[in-house]
Formats: C-alpha cells, structure tokens, sequence
C-alpha cells in the first residue's frame, strides 16, 4: 500500500541525540518489535520501531535523521507498515530479562509494557553511553529489578550492560529479550549461549533495508539466509548460532561491512 | 526432472533475477526450500548502491519496485557464487548487466571461475551507456551483446527482456540471432505511483517497475508470441503466485518458470507452486512436453 | 469548473470510449449521473460486430477484453451522436477510428453534421490496414493522420495513445506535430489469459487488453512523461476507480481524466470521484491548477 | 475472475427444442432470474439463466446452442457469474403471479419454487408452441392454480398466455413475474400497464451481451440506458415505459433490430 500520511502531533526531545515523534495516526495493529518504514519525503525512507504504537524514537546518525531533526510539529512524514516479525509475548507469571542499550531501549519500551501489563515480572538491565543518553528509564522502569550502566560511569554504575548481566543467573528467566548496538548485542550473545540461555531469547536487529517487505534480499543475514524485514528483525537466539550476527553487515551495494 | 538449455532442474520453478539473490546464503536458502534453481541479482562492472528508498512498494495488486541495481559488482560477487554454487545441486544462473558489450564480457569473464551454471543477460537497464534509453529496446544492441557473450562462454546463455517495447517478438529474434540458449520474459513492466498527499513521486526514483499480479496478463502475452516466433525455449516470468499461474505461463509456451514478487507471501512458494504442477500433470496424466504451449493448439 | 482544449466541463471526470457509449440513451445516462463529459464508443467506417466471446473478463486486480471495436459505423451511429449531444448539457465526443488519414476524416465528417464537442481519435486500433500492426506506434502515421483530422475540423482534436510502444513520448510529439489539441493516455495494455482446465485462451480474441487498476502505474508514468514533454493537455486514462487515483493521475500531470473500468463497480463512480476530488482541493484550498503537474514540482 | 470449469453431469432433454445440463457446480450464491455467461470453449461464450442451481435450459437458436447440443455427460463447459439483478423474492403469504412462455419458463423455475417453499401462494400462466414444448411443467405446477396455453392448441388451451391474462383481475396478486419471447412479454406489459399494475411486475429481458458485468455497454437499452446485464436481466415494469422494450433490440456491432 501507499505510504500513509501522518502529521507530527508531538516531538519530544528524549536525550541530546534522540527525539520521538508523536503522528495522529496509531498503529494498534503493531506488535511490540515490529517496524515501519518512514519516508522523510525528496531525502530516505528509512526503518524504525514503533516506540509507542503512534510514535518513533530517533537517533541523529546521518542524512535522514538530520533532516527529521529539522521537523517540526505539524509536518506529515509517510509511513509504511507495520512489518516484520516483533517479540514473541510473555505470559502472565513469566520472569522475563530485558537487556537493552542506546536506541535499542526504543525498540524494547513497548514489549516492557506489554510484560509488565500481563504481569509478568520484568528486570531491565539498561545501558547508555552516559546519563544524558539514557532513554525511557520510566517506562522501563519495572517490579522486577532495574540496573543501569553508563559507558563513562556519569551516572548509576560504570560499565556495560554485560558487566550486570555476568552477574546474573539467567537460568531464572523463563524469556529474555535484548535490543541493542550489535555489539552489545553480540557480547549478551556470548554470555548466554555460555549459560545455555539462547533458545529463551529473542534480539531485534538493524540491517540495510531496501524493500523492507522481504522480496529484495538485501538485509539477508549469512548463515541461513534470513531476512532481517521479513523473517526478523526479532529473532530467536538460536537462529543466529553461525550466522554473520556480531561479525559483518553488507551495505547499499550488498558489500560486507565488518563491525 | 526438466531440461533447460542442458540444464537439469528437479522442478520448473526458479527463483528470479533480483529477489533474494544477492548473498550465497539467500540462493542457498530458496534451493533448498524448493526452487528448482536459483538467478542471482543482477552483477555489473562496478559497485552501486542502487536508488533512494522508497525502493519498493507493495501496490496490493502488484508491487512497483526501482532497487537501481544494487549490486558489489562482479569482483565481489564471485566468491558469493561460488559459494553458491558448492552448497546447492540446483543450478545457479548469474544474471549479469552492462552498458555495451564489452562490459557484459567483462562481467560474464570475471564470474566464470565463479562456476556459474549459466549466464542471464538482464538487457533491460536503462541509461546504458551509448545505447541511448535501453539497450533492450534496440535489436542491434541485444543481438550484438548477446554473441558477444556466447562467444566467450560455452555456458547456457539466457536472454532477459523488457516488455516496455513496441514489438518484443523482434528483440528475441535478436537475441536468438545472437546465440541465445533461452529467453526470459518479462522484466518489469514501467509504472509510477505519486503519494497524493505531498505530490511526491513514491519511489526514490521516482518511477519504477511493476511486477506481481497486475503484469501477469502482459507476461502470458509476451511468452504466448515469443513462443510461436523462436525456436529456443521461453522461460516465463511476471506475476506467479500460485501453481495455476505457472501452469497458464507454460500453457503460453514456457518451459520453465521464474518467480520473484511472490516471494512476498512466502519463500515455500516454489515448493507449493512445483507440487501443484505435478499434482495437475499427474490427476490429468499428462507430461510437462503436453502442456508447455498448448494454448497454441488450441484453435 | 474545469476548461479544457476549449470545451468547459462541470468536472474533471469524462466517460472513457468504449465505455456504455454506444448509444445515446447510456452515454446521457453516465452524464446524468455525473461524468463531466462523455466520450463515445469508437466509431470506425463500416459496421462491426466485434470479436466473439468472451470479449471480457474481470480478473480481479484489472479487466481484461478484446471487444474487437463493435460499432454500427459512422452513418448508423450519427443519429445516436446527434441525440446524445441534444439531451444532455455536457460536452460529447466522438471517438472515431479508421485504418488510414481518409478513413479517419471520412468517419470524422461523416459525423460532424451529428455535432460533437470533439473528436478523439483512437490510433490504438491492431490490424490497420497499410500501417503494420497498428498504426498508434508509428508516428509518422500519427502525424498524418491527426493533421488531416484537424485540416478538416474545427473541432478541438483529442489523439489517444497506445502505452504498448517503447516510447510513448515520440507518439504524443507526433501528435502534437499533426496539431492535436490534447492527448488522451492511455489505451488499455497488451495482455492475455489461458483458461488451464482446456487450453484455450480465455478471449475469443485469443489476446486483448488490460485495464483497470492494473494498468494505473502504467498510466501514471505515461502521463508523467507527456505532460514533461508536450505544451497541449494531457488527459489521463487508466485505472483510476477512486478519487485519490483522480488526484495521483492530475499530479502526474493530467489536466482531467477519464474513467473506463470502474463504472464495473457503479455508475455514480463519476459524482463520488467528482466530490472527492473538490473536497481534496477545499480541505488543503488548492485549485485544480495547483496538483496538476504537482509531481513534477516535487524534487 | 477465470470461468470455473465445470463437468456436466447429467442431460435431460425436456423437449424437442430444449436441453438441460446439470453440471458438477452449484451457484448457491445465484438468486432466482440470474444468469450466468456460459463458454463453450472454442467456439462462443453465451448468457443463460440458472434453471437450477446447477444447471440451465437451452434452446437450440443458432452456433453455439447446436455445439451444446452435441455434448456429452463427462464434458465442460466454463462458466462465469452469477451475474445481473435477479427476482425480488417473495414472502409468504404473497400472492404471486407467474406468467411464463416457452424458454423463458427455465428462467422462471427456481422463482417459482422459492415461491412456493415460503408459502406464497402462486398462479402460473404457461404457454407454449405447442404441447411437446410445454417446459418444467412439474415445477411450475402450484397450489394457486394452473393455465396451459399452446400457440398450436395441441394440448390444453389453444391461444396465447395473454388470453388468460386477460381474464384475470391482477389487482389480486401482490407480485407479478414474467419470462418468455419480448413479443408475449410486449403483450403483457401492455395488459398489466392497462390493468394498473406494473408496479408490482418483473420482467426478464434478453439483449446481445458481450462483456456481461456491465461495462462494454453492448446490451443498453434506449430510454434510460438500462444496462440488461447489470442493472436487469430482470427489470420492474415501471423502469421499461417508454424504453425500447418490445420495439427492438440492438445486435453485436450496435445497429438496431426491430422485432
Ligand atoms: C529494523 C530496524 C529498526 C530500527 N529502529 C530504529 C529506531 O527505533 N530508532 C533509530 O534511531 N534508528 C533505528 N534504526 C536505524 C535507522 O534505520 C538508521 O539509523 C537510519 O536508517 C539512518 O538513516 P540516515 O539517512 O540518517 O543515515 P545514513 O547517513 O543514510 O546512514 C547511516 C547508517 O544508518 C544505517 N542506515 C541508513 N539507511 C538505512 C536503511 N535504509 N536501512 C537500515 N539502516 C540504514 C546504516 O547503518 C548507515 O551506515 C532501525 C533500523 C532497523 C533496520
Ligand atoms: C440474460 C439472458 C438469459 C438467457 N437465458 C437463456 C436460457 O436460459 N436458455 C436459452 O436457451 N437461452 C437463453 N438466452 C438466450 C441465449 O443467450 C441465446 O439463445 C444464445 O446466445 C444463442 O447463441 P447461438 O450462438 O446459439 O446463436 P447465434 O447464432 O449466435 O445467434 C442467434 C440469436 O441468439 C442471440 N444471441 C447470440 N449471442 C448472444 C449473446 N452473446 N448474448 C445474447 N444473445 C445472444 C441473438 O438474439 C441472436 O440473434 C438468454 C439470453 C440472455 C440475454
Ligand atoms: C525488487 C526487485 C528487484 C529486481 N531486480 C532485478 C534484477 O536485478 N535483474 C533482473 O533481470 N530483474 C530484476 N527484477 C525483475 C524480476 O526478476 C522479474 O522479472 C519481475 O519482477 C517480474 O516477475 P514477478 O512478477 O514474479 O516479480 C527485479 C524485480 C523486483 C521486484
Ligand atoms: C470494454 C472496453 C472497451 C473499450 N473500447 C474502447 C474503444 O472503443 N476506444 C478506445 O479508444 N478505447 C477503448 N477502451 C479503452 C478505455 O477507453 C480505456 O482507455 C482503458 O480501459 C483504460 O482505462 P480504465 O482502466 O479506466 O478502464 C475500452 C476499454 C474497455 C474495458
Ligand atoms: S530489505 Fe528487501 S528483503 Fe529485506
Ligand atoms: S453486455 Fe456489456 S454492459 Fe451489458
């Protein structure tokens, strides 16, 4: 279908490089992972996670984003979706671990709701390079347990989200679900492939969409082929056991980038 | 099992040219998921990103797609086909493009060692170098690459055409006169899709190409009259999303089929499309040689 | 209020040719109920029953048909033309087709005295005769014949382009040349269907056209490139059911367009497309001139 | 959508001039008076009426009809529809009034037995060429009573369906439905416009059909540009004062036929 025309109701500046956009458009379809494809019309399209199921939560990293920083309220993006595979959803009872750090905590903050509204009992272990960066720590903030880390340690405790997360028994959880810079990403990989945790956890992942609806192939991981729109960009921990997940992404042109 | 200009394929589908062939682990994937074999996306001289997004959109009757051509460009990509190529028993055919001759050459010589099953000329890009809008449109042209490149490989060559012109009978007449093993058609059918909201064109380019259900109808043609004309197989592409279409596509006189868009619904599409053909031929008792072409006979 | 090659239109929308235009009761009756103007079924020089059935078929994403230009010829078809025009206040006009420049003028007088607003010309008929497949391709042809149609009238002259050539542009230049007064895009789009449980292609014609939703992007990209390319009106035909395809069809430059297909769903597709398009343009305060073209402003 | 292929299954020969083949295919969806385009691969695609759920009645007029004629039970046919507006059903305790003459009976059969399975009570007018051509006699035989009329008086009544009409006070039926040759319905329409009671009639018509779902314009009727397949075949009285109805009908390139 058409993009569909929304209108900014509401820009909310998070963190110094993050800034959400509330639209007049919501979509209660989504699941809490999924993304759309915004269009910033004459510059990209580009994909992000519903933060809300009316708003996206944006980082400033190049020509689009910049340029979205630039809008203000009362301008129209296009929008296309929701797409993709979200979060598998934990039950009531469940002991869900929610790793997340940077943006990723945008990605996250919806399933954390959703947990926490069935009643499960949700630990956040949530990163940011410093305090500034550290995005919605209300609405991550749950029952279970909250540890933060900065990288620069100008708030909570110095370090990585992996520094708590080697501390943690994660054989108590029955889900765990991790958003991230994949490097992070691949170092809470390490850690619980190393406690036999993977097969209970699901990671969303970025990759160079094209399409974004599965057709193109541009975002197929190596390994099995997987395409990060389609068959993602959630996947099960499992999944991406040999894959190219922690070593390379392609590019534009299909060229390997290494992390 | 079917024969294909002195290709084996266990089934008649086959995973079309840009779709999920950028990576060896993607054409891996569609073999083994049942395609019959696999076309990789199209290979050029350089490196190219492609267009801006929006790249592709889903129409609900189609989709209009301008990728642009990504691709890493034949260097690159050799080690991606032959990985390919050693972790697959299906054939795997490397589409390649240019702007002349000498570049579908050079791309076809630098992707031999590569073990590409056979070569598919995509002689539909526009803004070919020297060749004026496309290349595909100019029989001279399509004819002159295509000996070109049969002259330097003993591989299949396929030739890959557009429907966008007057008369597509007379292009694969060149193509046929150049060498060519087998044609394939359609590529893309030229659309253009304007957000009304803002009066932008959809697309990042702007314009773009149409494929799924809305060309189908313009495929079955372009087979049904290529097929009367050649004396080389006719490969089907356009519109299949289901194992009727592909039958209606062989009805109009091709021996195999390839599938792109319909990868959209889901990647078992070539499995469910290769069972239902067989499932057709068996209830009825007839072989592939009966139906490829058979609206022909039908007068 | 809308103007357009002279002739005033209390709306946008006008009945396509071949559309419920063969007699004057129906195409009173699509003005009735809303078309800003109609056009007539084509009318050619010598009577015609047209192909055998099935001359149509609704495939769901599009209609494919092949009528075979049916038409009572223009002497029979005066009468029809006069009383049309007699009992309704919009524009009428005549479509007329031939195989050549004199069968086109001789329909065309043979029509004037009845008192059409216009003429359209529809140089999208296969099989001319002295002009290979068909005569819309060529366009020296066009050139000529769209000269001598508007030598011999005063009339405004509407010429409608095929889309199945490789260049659309080239036609409507020829057009413009031979001094029409606006173009007309598009014709329906080459296609075929094979019916799998015999055969036979589905058309008595064997082959036909496509139109409906289908063919929108189609039709979207070739207005787009006329309006870029030619100074006199584009009206723009193909697919258009509702009132955004309305609106995308004027931002790509159409300065009215015209509806075919749709009237499948419902007559009164003219006054809901008709409103939508005014409320489109009173929610934003635009004037039609504002969209038309809009896309093209768009960078 | 594609014709459905269909296998016929059974043929009846219901009179000299007139065949029915059951098919493998039931148009549950079809209401009485609609028809369906019936292509006979090969050869022409012609409109019928469903005289069943899964058959139709044909009489054999020209090409297409004798090719029907030789067909076999195992053979197919493609068919496309329902199509077209079909009978105002009527509701129990009606009293309907069916006026029916040679083929037109097949398209009136399923109409009649509606009728009466919903307990209205039905009168029928007959006729027919002559007593061998008298059709579905069995079904259209009602509580309300019965009249046979044939041209020939080789059987009952000799004379036409008007004859009777002419003798029946109409103001007594609350619904009144006719089929048969335009020339029979011309003369009904003109007994029932004189009795006051076209309001209440239906009438099915035929026209040259080619596209058959109401776009090509082939089957128009002069007056307020009806279109036969889709805003009929079946028409109220009122919509036909001062149409072509009964006067003439178009042929394939457009011209005019007067009956
Ligand atoms: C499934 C998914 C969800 C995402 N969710 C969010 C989110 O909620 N918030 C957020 O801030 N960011 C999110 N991103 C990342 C976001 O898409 C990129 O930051 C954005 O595309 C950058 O565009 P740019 O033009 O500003 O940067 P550019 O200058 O174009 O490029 C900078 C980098 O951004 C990435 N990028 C650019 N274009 C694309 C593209 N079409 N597809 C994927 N990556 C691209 C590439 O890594 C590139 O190197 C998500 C990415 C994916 C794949
Ligand atoms: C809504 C409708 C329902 C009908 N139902 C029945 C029915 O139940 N049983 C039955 O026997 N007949 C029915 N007819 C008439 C039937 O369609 C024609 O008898 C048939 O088309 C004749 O075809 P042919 O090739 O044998 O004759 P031809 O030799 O082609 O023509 C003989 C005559 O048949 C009519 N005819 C031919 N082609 C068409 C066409 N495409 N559309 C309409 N009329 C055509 C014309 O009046 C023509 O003059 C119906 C017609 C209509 C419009
Ligand atoms: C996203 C996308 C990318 C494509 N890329 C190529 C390509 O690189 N080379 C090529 O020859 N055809 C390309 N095509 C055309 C397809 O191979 C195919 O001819 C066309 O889509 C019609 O088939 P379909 O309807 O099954 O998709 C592409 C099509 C799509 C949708
Ligand atoms: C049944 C049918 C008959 C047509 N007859 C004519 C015709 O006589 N002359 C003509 O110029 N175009 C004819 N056309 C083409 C239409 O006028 C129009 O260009 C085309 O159908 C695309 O518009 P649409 O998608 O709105 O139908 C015909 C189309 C249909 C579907
Ligand atoms: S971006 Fe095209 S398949 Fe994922
Ligand atoms: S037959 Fe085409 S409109 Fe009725």
């Amino acid at each position: 279908m058409y993009p569909v025309d929304v209108t900014i109701t509401e820009i909310v500046q998070e963190s110094p490089s993050t800034i959400t956009f509330f639209f007049d458009h919501e979509f209660n379809e989504a699941l809490p992972g999924q993304f759309v494809m915004v269009w910033i019309r004459g510059t990209d399209e580009i994909p992000m996670t519903l933060s809300y199921k009316n708003a996206i939560t944006v980082q400033k990293v190049g020509d689009a984003t910049e340029k979205m920083f630039g809008l203000q309220e009362g301008d129209h993006l296009g929008i296309r979706g929701p797409f993709g595979k979200g979060f598998t959803l934990p039950e009531a009872g469940d002991k869900v671990l929610i790793i997340a750090g940077g943006v990723g905590a945008a990605a996250i903050a919806l399933l954390a709701e959703y947990s926490m509204s069935v009643g499960s009992s949700v630990t956040t272990i949530l990163g940011a390079r410093n305090a500034d960066e550290m995005l919605f720590l209300d609405r991550l903030t749950p029952c279970g347990g909250l540890h933060l880390t900065t990288d620069d340690g100008s708030a909570h405790r110095c370090g990585f989200v992996t520094d708590v997360l080697m501390e943690t028994d994660t054989s108590e959880f029955d889900r765990i679900y991790t958003c991230g810079p994949e490097m992070m990403m691949k170092c809470v990989f390490g850690i619980l492939e190393g406690q036999g945790s993977l097969e209970k956890t699901e990671l969303s992942l970025h990759r160079y969409f094209k399409c974004g609806i599965g057709v193109c192939g541009a975002c197929c991981m190596d390994g099995d082929g997987l395409r990060v729109c389609k068959d993602g960009p959630v996947f099960n921990g499992l999944q991406l056991v040999d894959s190219e997940f922690g070593k390379y992404m392609r590019g534009p042109s299909g060229n390997k980038k290494q992390f | 099992m079917i024969e294909i200009t002195g290709l084996k394929l266990r089934n008649p589908t086959i995973l079309a040219a840009g779709i999920m062939g950028t990576t060896a682990a993607s054409l891996v994937r569609v073999a083994k998921v049942g395609a019959g074999a696999v076309v990789t996306k199209s290979i050029g001289p350089q490196p190219k990103e492609g267009h801006k997004n929006p790249s592709m959109v889903n129409l609900g009757y189609g989709f209009l797609n301008a990728m642009g051509l990504p691709n890493p460009s034949f260097p690159d990509f050799s080690a991606e086909l032959e990985t390919a190529g050693s972790k697959t028993d299906v054939p795997v055919i490397a589409s390649i493009f240019g702007g002349n001759a000498d570049e579908f050459t050079q791309v076809a010589e630098g992707l031999a060692d590569a073990g590409p099953d056979a070569f598919e000329l995509n002689v539909s890009c526009p803004h070919a170098q020297g060749y004026g809008a496309s290349i595909g449109c100019d029989t001279c042209a399509v004819e002159e690459i295509t000996a070109a490149v049969t002259d330097m490989t003993d591989l299949p060559v396929w030739v890959k055409l557009t429907p966008n012109v007057t008369d597509i009978v007379s292009i694969g007449e060149a193509a046929q006169r150049g060498g060519a093993d087998a044609i394939v058609a359609i590529n893309t059918v030229r659309g253009m899709a304007i957000d009304i909201h803002s009066g932008y064109p959809v697309l990042g380019n702007r314009f773009g190409g149409l494929s799924g259900s809305a060309v189908k109808p313009v495929a079955i043609k372009c087979v049904y009259d290529l097929y009367a004309a050649l004396e080389i197989p006719v490969i089907g592409v356009g519109g299949i999303s289901c194992w009727e279409d592909a039958v209606e596509m062989m009805m109009a006189g091709a021996s195999a089929v390839q599938i792109g868009s319909a990868v959209y619904e889901g990647v078992d599409v070539f499995r469910s499309i290769a069972d239902g053909i067989d499932n057709f031929l068996a209830d009825r008792d007839l072989r592939f040689d009966d139906i490829i072409g058979l609206a022909h006979r039908r007068i």
